[in-house]
């Protein structure tokens, strides 16, 4: 369906909205009564902390998941999804916060799963393949349609699935953390379309942790806590920080988190962890030095080969020139079990494929590299691997089923027992690759200090990858750009640097 | 033309004697042979009665083994059929199904000596399909024999409760089943109980019998009708000694305690004898339509010998 | 420039290899005559291979296929044996068919069942009736025209061959070209997230079982056909299995959403092949199942290496390929 | 608290009630000595079943454990005729089971070749050996202490069953209480994020394979100790398929990561009382695989009824089942 046909039935029709819906699993209530409405060309920002209802609602609402009371109206018409299609056809589209597109498809298979276009009965490629095309080229997205979808990188993949949204004659989108994978620019374009979007006509909820993307776009803020609507006020009419205090329970503190230890002088010793022009198959050239007591942040556009030096630090990807030394000592990855007997840990940035095993519970999976250490004579000592795991899990504010299946926890919260999970093995240099990816602003501000100590008070070496340009500033002392599969020559010093520098450098090294 | 209905061509030899084929003529006669499958020793020993008289009577024979898939044993005699045989030695898998086989072989002017499994004679005519012979042990005689074996042992009005270890899904096996039951039931007390599923397989035929007797606890006779059934069903037995047991031989198992009969086939000979019929046909006799052999009697105190088997 | 070469080539090249290593074994593999009989006697294999790869992309698995052979065959027997002529006798037997893979997708997907055990109840379904109704025996065909199927022919290439030649070409059409093609492969990608894009899941699923059920009634027809008698353990032997594993050696996935219907063609005529050529060249029966193992094998083993590698690396790979083995293999 | 209730006792509820119509139907079924003879039919598909969970658990499939029954059970009989005491005969067979299992294990592992083809293969040698070794013909035990094994008992408890019950206790303790078992779960649930994790997947895969062929050992050894003979046609009916479908009626999912030792346990029980049943209520031969079929498929289909509801709500829902299917299936 063309978008200006869109538009017009947009304009004409009312608002979507539910009315005291609530929703349990297992008896568990997880949405007490939510009411909220989103009017076409309204953008409404949801936030929430992890584990408050915002998946589960999205979900109701685009019929993946039924409510156990209340109601859902589209124009003030009594609305029954019984399934997604339903949703579809009452113009609802959904951006899942998993990412949900079918990675053995291709691209244009993707575009238009469930509404191929056809010629005489037969599948009209050559069609879906330009619009498709046009499709992603109007969201400044490179991509052939004929590539399976598993071929593309994260971001790539979630700007991808915004688009598809679009093009599916919706007039309501309900995105569920769309820029967990974006880098800054590509955050700022998205945002860009989410408001040209909304002056077409769409009704948009838009699910965030990052106030700053939600008030730069959102005309209405909504919070949800516990399952209850807190806050639901225009942008105007509600501040940042009375967002925060309803979400995370209190004021934050505005210091930021490297700023509360002092970091050891840099000294000129040798490096924990140096990469001399190291290549692979995805990387050109990386040189870099990381040093005990210190985080390292890796800043790049995305696909620049930041998570492929990190993945070849840990054996995922042989070596194919230049080296890398370990305290002084040469070092060839091998294998990730190797890398973890050298005290090198790594998180993943891609939860779904190789981060949680979904159908274990979250003790499990938090324990999951160590439960060799917790032996006798061969045997599992139980107790105490549920005590690390629990020990673990509260550090990092774990909410939710501890004991179902991962799977089942909130986006959020299963970032967080991956984290956990790192902490459980005790490295000594951890990798971590975009670490707080859909964590909420509470628990963020208190992983980034966490982070932070670990490499100040505990002296471990950290290297962090994040596409979030305040992130890094935050708890970066020491930043490296990442353009084209290498290294920038110089490191630069945290402290000098602003978020905007960061992505000014970024682009004139791409 | 090009489009070929399969519907064959009437090459009027069925009706018309026994066609001579080029290769009856050669120094060697090639003769194909095509039995079922080697993982049942009966084959094996008849495999390697043919091959021994084979090379006795100067043919050169060729054995193909179908793994007991119809299909297969009609395309694997085609392949030989296309070698221009002088005659083709068959053992079907199945009864029915094997007149197609029977079919092609007539169709390519090849004669057709039959072994051990019939042709369904019906599946014969309504394909217009002839063999020139039927070679093999007499089933129905051999469950009779067995029959008479135990009137005469356990007498003639003995109370009788009978149950069967057999293979329901084959031909020869329900002729044995026939044969023994007509001829127990001139014994008014005998009752045919139960009939279990043994598979032709002594593991299972030892499951199926202990769960026959399990479930009719009242047997005193179990008739076996298949090697590999009677082996199964004596170990099923160890040490109950209410229940006897007949049925055709267990390979080399001596018959002693409640092993009470059994008779016997000589695979063996079959394929010698098939061959020596082919040789005396092309000397110019008249193969006879159906050779049907006598099975070799086995009681208490004897063991059958290698290559004498159920 | 991977994606440029199709993913069959590989077995393909398999197939290749075989067939010329049998040729120089042995004269009479390399005839004329002998490669329609290999295609003949495929021909089952390959049609349960077809209606399996279906399956397969959806991530389920049909074991009912055997016995349907041997239902939908006997239901083809019994029908002309009523009077009723051939035509009229495979539409039943096809209708029996598609019944069945139709029971088999419904109480997958409506009632949630494991694949595996719905159709290991239908397997034993199937394997019954055709017992049941005739007492074990065989029900000899009456139409000499039903021949036809099994033994008919056209420009010399046997018509099972061709049944085969048609049914993979608009089988291919199916999954390469029309929206249900590509519900099946998302379907098998990933079923939640194809429910989240609305497609439609149950009829996909009972679409796949019916089209394997066609297919094993395509089976059942030619196994009577050849034999002109329908008989109750037709297909009971090897037939499932090597359909399967014909599937699975031309690259489907049985887990779902890999694989094609030219892959599982070239798998069912790799099978054929060795197993016809097993026995032109006169490989020892009790060393058959172990020479066929050993072949696929190392079939599978070309075809994955060649997978992983594109064919322009391959020679420098082999050479240096101690350094490269971790990461590929991911 | 759904969690609480054991996954497995849906199944166990199934078999109760499946032996308690069968009681019901015949006196003879509920003896002892049925009881007995049951369980001790039942014994070989139990031990392929539970070693059959431990590769599927990893998401394999094993197709080579029935040939392996009678590649073992002839390497026992064929190590007692050259004079071999029967305990070494039998740690024979258990040697070359696991080192099938190993072999099966490193191919899939260091291959990377799909499991299926694998074990087909392997399914093909190890039943060509046999055949090849005593050219088809039987191997008769020699040393009469080997029937221990299969005709023994303790407390009137049958050897065979005695075995199955250690070898299910030992492989629960090493799936619940061990490293091992975590790894084989995880290996199963996702090998990336295994991989990530360092565990050793390869010889988690290995370690599965090799189990499973170690479980094929001792069907071997219980088949030829009970006949007293080696054969080389042993395990080979439905022994592979019955175990498997044991296993998954014991809820085992055949993509890896779910399932249990007691489940697996339970689906063999299942199925051998239905064997069992068949017989001894005196169910006629050819409608024995439908009756088996309709069974296991009722079977299933009230233990999936009772996982997705707890036991509590079932009578609720039953009433108001309509309002609540779509969205909890997810
Ligand atoms: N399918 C399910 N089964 C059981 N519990 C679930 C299921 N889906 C969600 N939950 C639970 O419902 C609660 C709300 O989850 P939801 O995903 O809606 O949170 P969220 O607000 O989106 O959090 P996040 O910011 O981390 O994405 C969590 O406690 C989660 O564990
Ligand atoms: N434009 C692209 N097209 C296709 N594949 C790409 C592209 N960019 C990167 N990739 C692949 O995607 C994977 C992830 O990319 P990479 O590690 O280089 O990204 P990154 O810098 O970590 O970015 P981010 O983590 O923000 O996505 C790598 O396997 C890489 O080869
Ligand atoms: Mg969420
Ligand atoms: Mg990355």
């Amino acid at each position: 369906m063309e978008r200006t046909a869109t538009v017009d039935s947009a304009m004409n029709s009312g608002a979507l909205e539910v009315r005291d819906i609530e929703k349990r699993f297992s008896g568990v209530p997880v949405l007490r009564g939510v009411s909220v409405a989103v009017r076409p060309g309204e953008v409404v920002g949801l936030v929430g902390h992890n584990g408050a209802g915002k998946s589960t609602l999205l979900r109701i609402i685009s019929g993946a998941h039924r409510q156990d009371a209340g109601q859902l109206l589209v124009g003030g018409e009594e609305q029954s999804f019984s399934s997604p299609a339903d949703a579809h056809e009452a113009g609802i589209a959904t951006v899942y916060q998993e990412l949900s597109l079918l990675p053995n498809l291709t691209v244009a298979q993707n575009a238009f799963l469930g509404v191929e276009l056809r010629k005489g009965g037969i599948l009209d490629r050559a069609r879906m393949r330009r619009e498709t095309r046009e499709l992603t080229e109007s969201f400044g997205l490179d991509v052939d349609p004929d590539r399976k979808v598993r071929d593309y990188p994260v971001a790539t993949r979630q700007l991808l699935e915004v688009a598809i949204a679009t093009r599916r004659g919706a007039r309501f989108l309900l995105l569920d953390e769309p820029t967990t994978s974006l880098e800054g620019a590509q955050v700022e374009r998205f945002l860009g379309t989410v408001r040209e979007l909304a002056a077409q006509g769409f009704g948009i909820v838009l699910v965030d942790h990052k106030l700053e993307e939600l008030y730069a776009v959102a005309s209405r803020i909504v919070a949800l806590v516990d399952g209850r609507i807190r806050i639901d006020a225009a942008v105007s009419e509600v501040s940042r920080d009375d967002v925060i205090q309803a979400i995370a329970g209190h004021a934050m503190e505005h210091t930021p988190a490297r700023e509360r230890i002092a970091p050891p002088a840099s000294d000129e010793s040798a490096p924990a962890l140096r990469a001399v022009g190291v290549r692979t198959r995805a990387l050109r050239s990386v040189s870099l030095d990381a040093r005990a007591g210190r985080v390292l942040g890796l800043y790049g556009l995305v696909g620049s080969g930041r998570t492929e030096f990190l993945r070849t630090l840990i054996g995922l990807d042989p070596v194919l020139d230049g080296s890398i030394e370990l305290g002084g000592a040469a070092f060839r990855p091998r294998t990730p079990a190797h890398a973890a007997a050298q005290g090198i840990v790594y998180v993943t940035e891609e939860r779904k494929t190789d981060g949680i095993v979904p159908l274990l519970d979250a003790g499990a999976n938090v324990t999951l590299p160590v439960v060799g250490r917790f032996t006798r004579a061969g045997f599992l000592q139980r107790a105490r691997l549920r005590q690390e795991a629990v020990e673990r899990m509260d550090q990092l504010s774990v909410l939710g089923d501890r004991l179902g299946p991962v799977v089942r926890l909130s986006g959020g919260n299963q970032q967080k027992v991956l984290l956990a999970r790192a902490l459980a093995q005790k490295p000594r240099i951890l990798l971590l690759d975009e670490p707080t990816k859909g964590v909420d602003l509470g628990v963020k501000a208190q992983i980034h200090r966490m982070i932070v100590s670990l490499a100040h008070d505990e002296g471990l070496t950290v290297i962090v990858v994040s596409s979030e340009e305040d992130e890094i500033c935050e708890i970066a002392d020491d930043i490296v750009i990442f353009a084209h599969g290498s290294t920038s020559p110089d490191v630069l010093d945290a402290s000098d640097v602003t978020p905007n520098d960061l992505r000014t450098l970024a682009w004139s090294a791409a | 033309g090009a489009v070929d209905t399969g519907t064959g061509t009437d090459t009027g030899t069925a009706d018309g004697g026994i066609p001579r084929p080029a290769a009856c003529d050669s120094d060697t006669p090639y003769i194909a042979v095509a039995l079922p499958n080697l993982t049942n020793p009966y084959y094996v020993a008849m495999k390697e009665g043919f091959e021994t008289a084979g090379a006795d009577n100067g043919f050169e024979v060729e054995v193909q083994i179908a793994n007991d898939d119809d299909a297969a044993q009609l395309s694997q005699v085609q392949a030989m059929l296309q070698k221009k045989p002088c005659a083709l030695a068959l053992n079907g898998v199945k009864s029915e199904p094997a007149a197609a086989i029977v079919k092609a072989a007539n169709d390519a002017g090849v004669p057709v000596f039959t072994v051990n499994v019939t042709v369904d004679p019906d599946a014969l005519e309504a394909q217009g399909a002839s063999i020139v012979q039927y070679l093999g042990a007499d089933n129905y005689a051999g469950g009779a024999q067995m029959a008479e074996q135990v009137l005469a042992d356990l007498g003639a009005d003995a109370d009788l409760k009978i149950g069967f270890v057999t293979e329901p899904d084959e031909v020869p096996t329900r002729v044995r089943d026939q044969g023994f039951e007509e001829t127990v039931a001139s014994d008014a007390n005998a009752t045919v109980v139960a009939k279990v599923d043994g598979n032709v397989k002594p593991d299972d035929s030892l499951a199926a019998t202990t769960e026959l007797l399990s479930g009719n606890p009242d047997i005193n006779v179990i008739f076996a009708s298949t090697g590999p059934a009677t082996y199964g069903a004596l170990q099923a037995l160890a040490g109950n000694t209410n229940v006897s047991v007949y049925g055709f031989c267990a390979s080399e198992e001596p018959l002693q305690g409640n092993y009470k009969g059994c008779v016997a086939q000589e695979p063996g000979r079959y394929g010698q004898l098939v061959i020596e019929e082919i040789a005396g046909w092309l000397g110019g006799a008249t193969p006879e339509a159906e050779v049907l052999l006598p099975l070799k009697l086995f009681v208490t105190g004897e063991t059958p010998a290698p290559g004498e088997v159920g | 420039m991977r994606r440029r070469t199709p993913e069959e080539l590989g077995i393909a090249a398999v197939v290749v290899i075989v067939a010329l290593v049998l040729s120089a074994i042995s004269p009479t593999f390399r005839t004329l005559e002998n490669a329609q009989i290999l295609l003949l006697n495929g021909a089952v294999i390959a049609f349960l291979a077809l209606g399996q790869t279906f399956v397969l992309l959806t991530g389920g698995i049909d074991l009912s296929t055997g016995s349907n052979v041997a239902l939908t065959g006997m239901i083809a027997a019994l029908t002309m044996s009523v009077g009723a002529p051939w035509w009229l006798a495979a539409l039943a037997a096809i209708a029996v068919g598609i019944l069945v893979g139709t029971v088999n997708g419904s109480l997958v997907h409506f009632l949630k069942l494991p694949p595996f055990i719905v159709t290991f109840a239908t397997f034993g379904v199937a394997a019954s009736i055709p017992l049941i109704l005739t007492g074990a025996s065989s029900v000899s065909v009456k139409d000499p025209f039903f021949a036809i199927i099994g033994r008919g022919s056209i420009f010399g290439i046997p018509m099972p061959v061709l049944l085969v030649a048609v049914a993979a070409i608009v089988f291919t059409i199916v999954l390469r070209l029309t929206p249900t093609g590509v519900h099946i492969y998302a379907v098998g990608g990933n079923q939640e997230t194809s429910r989240l894009a609305g497609i439609p899941i149950g009829r996909t699923i009972v679409l796949v079982y019916a089209i394997s059920g066609m297919c094993a009634a395509f089976g059942g027809l030619i196994v009577t056909s050849r034999l002109m008698v329908g008989y109750p353990s037709a297909g009971s032997g090897n037939e499932l299995f090597y359909s399967i594993a014909a599937a699975v050696v031309g690259g489907v996935s049985l887990f779902g959403g890999i694989g094609s219907i030219p892959g599982a063609l070239l798998g069912a005529v790799l099978i054929a092949t060795v197993s016809n050529g097993m026995n032109v060249v006169g490989v020892q029966s009790y060393w058959q199942p172990l020479v066929i193992g050993v072949i696929i094998l190392g079939g599978i083993i070309i075809d994955t290496y060649r997978r992983r590698v594109p064919l322009g690396e391959l020679l420098s790979r082999l050479v240096k390929r101690r350094q490269a083995a971790p990461a590929d293999q991911a």
